[in-house]
């Protein structure tokens, strides 16, 4: 098990000893699939150092998750050469989500922050054109359908 | 070596072939053994438990009242919504729920479109 | 100087003439929007619009139980039903700690690629009828049904196949129905490699595909391009290579990449990955473990989280489910293809000719209803949007009376 | 007595073998080419209406007839309206210089051929307008597409008929068809190895123009489905497309019948004496169709080209082959051979 684990505890360790106190937790699920949570201004240098040192280029996909409290911003990369998945994990007020976009360094997170902002109202800063995405235009301002609190019947 | 009208050949065998084309309104077609189409339900087996109800991702079976089943009830099957998924069939203890090669189902009348046993 | 450069933006801005294509267009199959920007025949922008099929699936995700969610995430997508319920379904078992079966996984790999050969198969044919070659779309659609039918039997329909299960597939392939798929895979193979060469020979198929479209290597790696998209632009990247999952680590098989980065390029990709999928589909079937097919699945899971990844043919395929403790998921997070390759193909857009913009489009083998995901019916309350025609009808005069003439005022000030 | 003879004029036109019989003739060549299409495709094609769907493109022109027809807002009313039916009457009015049951057409005098060639461009012309004047940015690509085609196919074109109206020495065509039958005996393509050499240059351009000029795959660049939605004709709809449809069946007639015309030896064939008319009836059919099959095939064979592909194939090497091929029959006709 130690044997197996081996490589993901490494990457753990290295953004734990540039992070600092940054970092909050690390964790492993499944083979090559590491999660790395941090506080809320760091995860642009975790994704900034996961490019370099691990050189995770893919970005997946931003998953935004409502719980409750906070909103969980989900930062999905891949290396695929060695197959490592590094998830950065970050929280966010929900009351008054606002982050800075990660399109300098992934320029294909233009569309999939404009997902996150349609579906969950996350405000990206610095975003180009922060628009409905998949949400109709006539869609009403504030109402966020991936928010737990929204339900289908609200919009008959 | 490229040049303009590569597929000649192949179009001038199929003159004189028969077309590939399935007439199907007026010929009809046979599903093949092991399709999943209409619903075909035995009182019979049921005992009323209610799983194929509690599983149907798209809740088209219903359970109604009925008394010949063992628990009093017996599902009601609104097969305009079915998908047709077979997860019914899949978890029914009895084997009560049964899919069927029936594939032509369309109907004007969604009333209809149901299988109350 | 301020004024010549006045000058310059008034003309620059007068010869701007923007066509819409979608909602609904002859070239997209789906509803999506696309408006570019031309000069004369050349493209210089490109917007899209997306969301036209959002159907909410996300959210009526955490509404449903782990069985149910199956063929919820089958729906996501006609054309790869199989690798969006097979990547449900196994991330689903990671979620849970369960491990399917030998044989299960074999059979699920099986299917996976069976979709890939209908899958580029059709997209060969969609592709040829962008270019105007109706002639060639008729062939290949034609042979196509082999596999169809191949895959109705295995499965009980052509489509949604409904084969996996949470812990394993749902259906066991008999010797017979084995022997019955060998003989399809010989003619598909046959007429697959018929096809390939008709292709680089045909010169009017050339004269469109080749040199048109451009993405390179750099663009596809910054852009993160998936698939054969960013295998047509020399970049080496396959999750059944790179992530193996499902039998993919013991099944052998090449990745095809081409390097010169267009449609052409994208063409190939996609024929020999047909080839090379019915060799594989082969091998599968000769190597099929005996055993169990399924194994049970638990109806709460315990609270965790889980991704995992899928090549469907369109390229990489991403889900991500987190539970909590109920039968039901707590968020369920997916990625499609197309949406990755939306931003590639804008890129690839700028430069062309109109006349190039369906095969372009098609080039990424677009799936929009996959990409948006959405609709309002509301399980809980029992409410359901559903209209007959007479309503529907009645809805659309209304609301072209309303609404139609200040509609395509707007439209025409454009 | 002349007053009969106007009668029987009037009637030939009206009836046989004028208007009526060609938009027949024009819907059977419809069935035709799409039935062969099918057959390429291995498809069936049209089934249902009449036998083996022969009526299917009357039945569509019906259907057509009583459906809603929408002007745009944008669009130029008169021009939108008259256009379809300029174009039909335009290509009806080709049709009364083509022999069909006698060796001249309904309509003939010196320099017929040239005004038929003249009336044949008006066509192209009309599609411009067509698409100018609906007014839709499809349309209009439309437009700017037919244009640029019109200025590559209709050279080669009219230089392919010329090399014809050359050897015959005569711009009838009437003479045409008489010296093919006088002079050679043969039509003028089979007549001997020499014209077949040169001639069957002239045939395959004046097809592969005429591919162009019906605006058929390959060269379906100007209503381009996939593309631009079908291009100049996208607003049209009801009676007008009806009438749109019907010239283009009409066109088919024009181009397959001047063909055999020029080339096939128009509608001359074995006869019983006096019963002509009925014979080179049917001798011209059978030529047509022999065009059609070739057409039908072609467009069955190629993907479409893109316009400057088009635009550049046609000026790089149809309209040089053209001139030499010209350049050919002078030089034979300086050596005395025709």
């Amino acid at each position: 098990m130690s044997e197996e684990t081996s490589f993901e505890n490494e990457v753990i360790e290295s953004f734990k000893k540039v992070l600092g106190e940054k970092f909050v937790d690390g964790y492993v699920k499944g083979k090559r699939q590491v999660f790395i949570k941090v506080v809320e201004d760091a995860y642009k240098e975790a994704l900034k150092y996961a490019l370099e040192k691990w050189s995770a280029y893919h970005l997946t996909t931003i998953t935004g998750i409502d719980t409750g409290e906070k909103i969980e911003l989900l930062y999905h990369l891949l290396e695929p050469k060695s197959s490592l998945t590094i998830t950065i994990v970050t929280e966010i007020s929900r009351s008054d989500p606002k982050i800075d976009t990660v399109s300098d360094i992934f320029p294909s997170a233009l569309v999939y922050e404009r997902e996150v902002f349609d579906l969950l109202g996350v405000i990206f800063n610095g975003h180009p054109n922060l628009t409905h995405l998949v949400l109709p235009d006539d869609w009403p301002e504030g109402v966020y359908p991936l928010r737990k609190d929204w339900k289908p019947e609200q919009m008959k | 070596m490229h040049y303009p009208g590569a597929l000649e050949k192949e179009l001038l065998k199929h003159i004189p072939k028969k077309p590939a084309t399935e007439m199907y309104p007026f010929v009809k077609v046979e599903a093949p053994e092991g399709y999943r189409g209409k619903i075909a339900f035995d009182i019979q087996k049921c005992i009323g438990c209610s799983l194929c109800a509690l599983n149907c991702p798209s809740g088209a079976i219903e359970m109604v009242k009925d008394d010949r089943t063992k628990l009093k009830k017996k599902p009601k099957f609104f097969y305009s919504r079915c998908l047709f998924c077979g997860q019914c069939e899949e978890v029914c203890p009895r084997k009560a729920i049964k899919l069927t090669r029936e594939f032509e189902l369309a109907d004007y009348d969604k009333e209809k479109m149901v299988i109350d046993v | 100087m301020n004024v010549i450069v006045e000058v310059k933006l008034l003309t620059e801005e007068k010869r701007m003439f923007k066509i819409p294509v979608g909602p609904q267009h002859p070239a997209l199959k789906e509803f999506e929007n696309f408006t570019f920007t031309v000069d004369g025949e050349l493209i210089i922008d490109v917007n899209f619009r997306i969301g036209y099929t959002h159907r909410g699936i996300e959210k009526l995700a955490e509404s449903k139980t782990y069985i149910q969610n199956l063929y919820l995430c089958e729906r996501v997508c006609g054309i790869c039903s199989a690798a969006h319920q097979g990547c449900y379904a196994q991330t689903a078992e990671a979620l849970a700690g369960v491990t399917a079966p030998p044989r299960g996984v074999y059979i699920r790999t099986l299917i996976w690629e069976l979709e890939r050969i209908h899958s580029h198969l059709l997209w060969l044919g969609v592709a040829a009828h962008e270019i105007g070659f109706d002639t060639f779309f008729m062939l290949v659609w034609r042979d196509r049904e082999v596999v169809m039918d191949i895959l109705e039997m295995i499965s009980g329909n052509r489509v949604n196949y409904a084969m996996n299960t949470v812990g394993g597939v749902r259906r066991d392939i008999s010797d017979e129905l084995k022997y019955k798929i060998l003989k399809g895979l010989d003619i598909l193979e046959e007429r697959t490699k018929y096809y390939k060469e008709v292709c680089m020979k045909e010169q009017t198929i050339l004269a469109r595909a080749a040199n048109v479209g451009i993405l390179t290597r750099e663009q596809a790696l910054k852009l993160n391009a998936v698939g054969p998209t960013a295998r047509a632009s020399g970049v080496n990247v396959d999750i059944r290579k790179d992530v193996p999952y499902g039998a993919y680590d013991e099944v052998p098989f090449n990745v095809i990449v081409y390097d010169t980065c267009d449609v052409l390029a994208r063409i190939l990709v996609r024929v020999d990955e047909t080839l090379e999928s019915i060799r594989m589909s082969r091998w599968i079937l000769e190597h099929l473990p005996q055993g169990e097919i399924r194994t049970n699945f638990p109806r709460r899971v315990a609270e965790n989280e889980v991704l995992s990844r899928v090549e469907a043919p369109r390229g990489e395929l991403f889900y991500y489910i987190k539970s909590n403790g109920t039968d039901k998921p707590e968020r369920l997070k997916i990625r499609t293809p197309t949406l990755a390759n939306l931003l590639p193909v804008c890129e690839m857009l700028k430069g062309c000719y109109i006349a190039d913009i369906p095969i372009v489009l098609a080039g990424i083998d677009p799936c929009f209803a996959c990409m948006d995901r959405a609709l309002f019916i509301d399980e809980n309350s029992g409410k359901r949007w559903v209209w007959d025609t007479k309503q529907l009808r009645k809805y659309s005069i209304k609301w072209y009376k309303e609404h139609g003439e200040e509609v395509v005022r707007e439209r025409w000030k454009q | 007595m002349e007053a009969i003879e106007l009668l029987i004029l009037i009637l030939k036109i009206v009836i046989f073998p004028g208007a009526l019989f060609c938009i027949a003739y024009g819907w059977f060549l419809e069935w035709f080419d799409r039935k062969l299409y099918a057959r390429f495709q291995n498809r069936v094609g049209p089934f249902l209406t009449g036998p083996r769907g022969i009526l299917q493109p009357f039945a569509d022109f019906i259907k057509l007839l009583a459906k809603e027809d929408i002007t745009p807002i944008e669009a130029d009313k008169f021009g939108f309206t008259a256009t379809p039916l300029l174009t039909l009457i335009v290509s009806l009015f080709t049709l009364l210089f083509i022999p069909i049951t006698s060796l001249s057409g309904i309509l003939s005098f010196p320099g017929d051929l040239l005004f038929v060639l003249f009336i044949s461009t008006v066509f192209g012309l009309l599609i411009m307008f067509a698409g100018y004047f609906s007014g839709n940015r499809f349309s209009i690509i439309g437009t700017e597409r037919t244009g640029l085609q019109f200025i590559a196919y209709e050279i080669p074109f009219v230089l392919s008929v010329i090399s014809v109206a050359l050897i015959a020495r005569s711009l009838e065509i009437e003479n045409i068809v008489k010296y093919q039958i006088e002079t050679l005996g043969l039509p003028l393509i089979i007549a001997t190895p020499v014209t077949f050499v040169v001639y069957l240059v002239a045939f395959v351009i004046y097809l592969i123009s005429s591919l162009a000029k019906l605006e058929k795959v390959p060269f379906d660049i100007p209503e381009a489905e996939t593309e631009i939605v079908s291009g100049w004709q996208v607003e049209y709809s009801g009676k007008k497309l009806a009438f749109f449809r019907l010239a283009t069946d009409l066109k088919m007639v024009f181009v397959s019948g001047l063909a055999a015309t020029l080339f096939l030896g128009g509608p001359y064939g074995p006869s019983i004496p006096g019963l002509e008319p009925v014979f080179y009836t049917i001798w011209f059919i059978i030529k047509t169709l022999v065009v059609m099959f070739i057409l039908s095939n072609l467009r069955s064979l190629f993907a479409r080209y893109k316009i400057d592909q088009m635009v550049r194939g046609f000026w790089k090497y149809l309209i040089p082959i053209a001139i030499l091929q010209i350049l050919a029959v002078e030089v034979l006709i300086f050596w005395g051979v025709f």
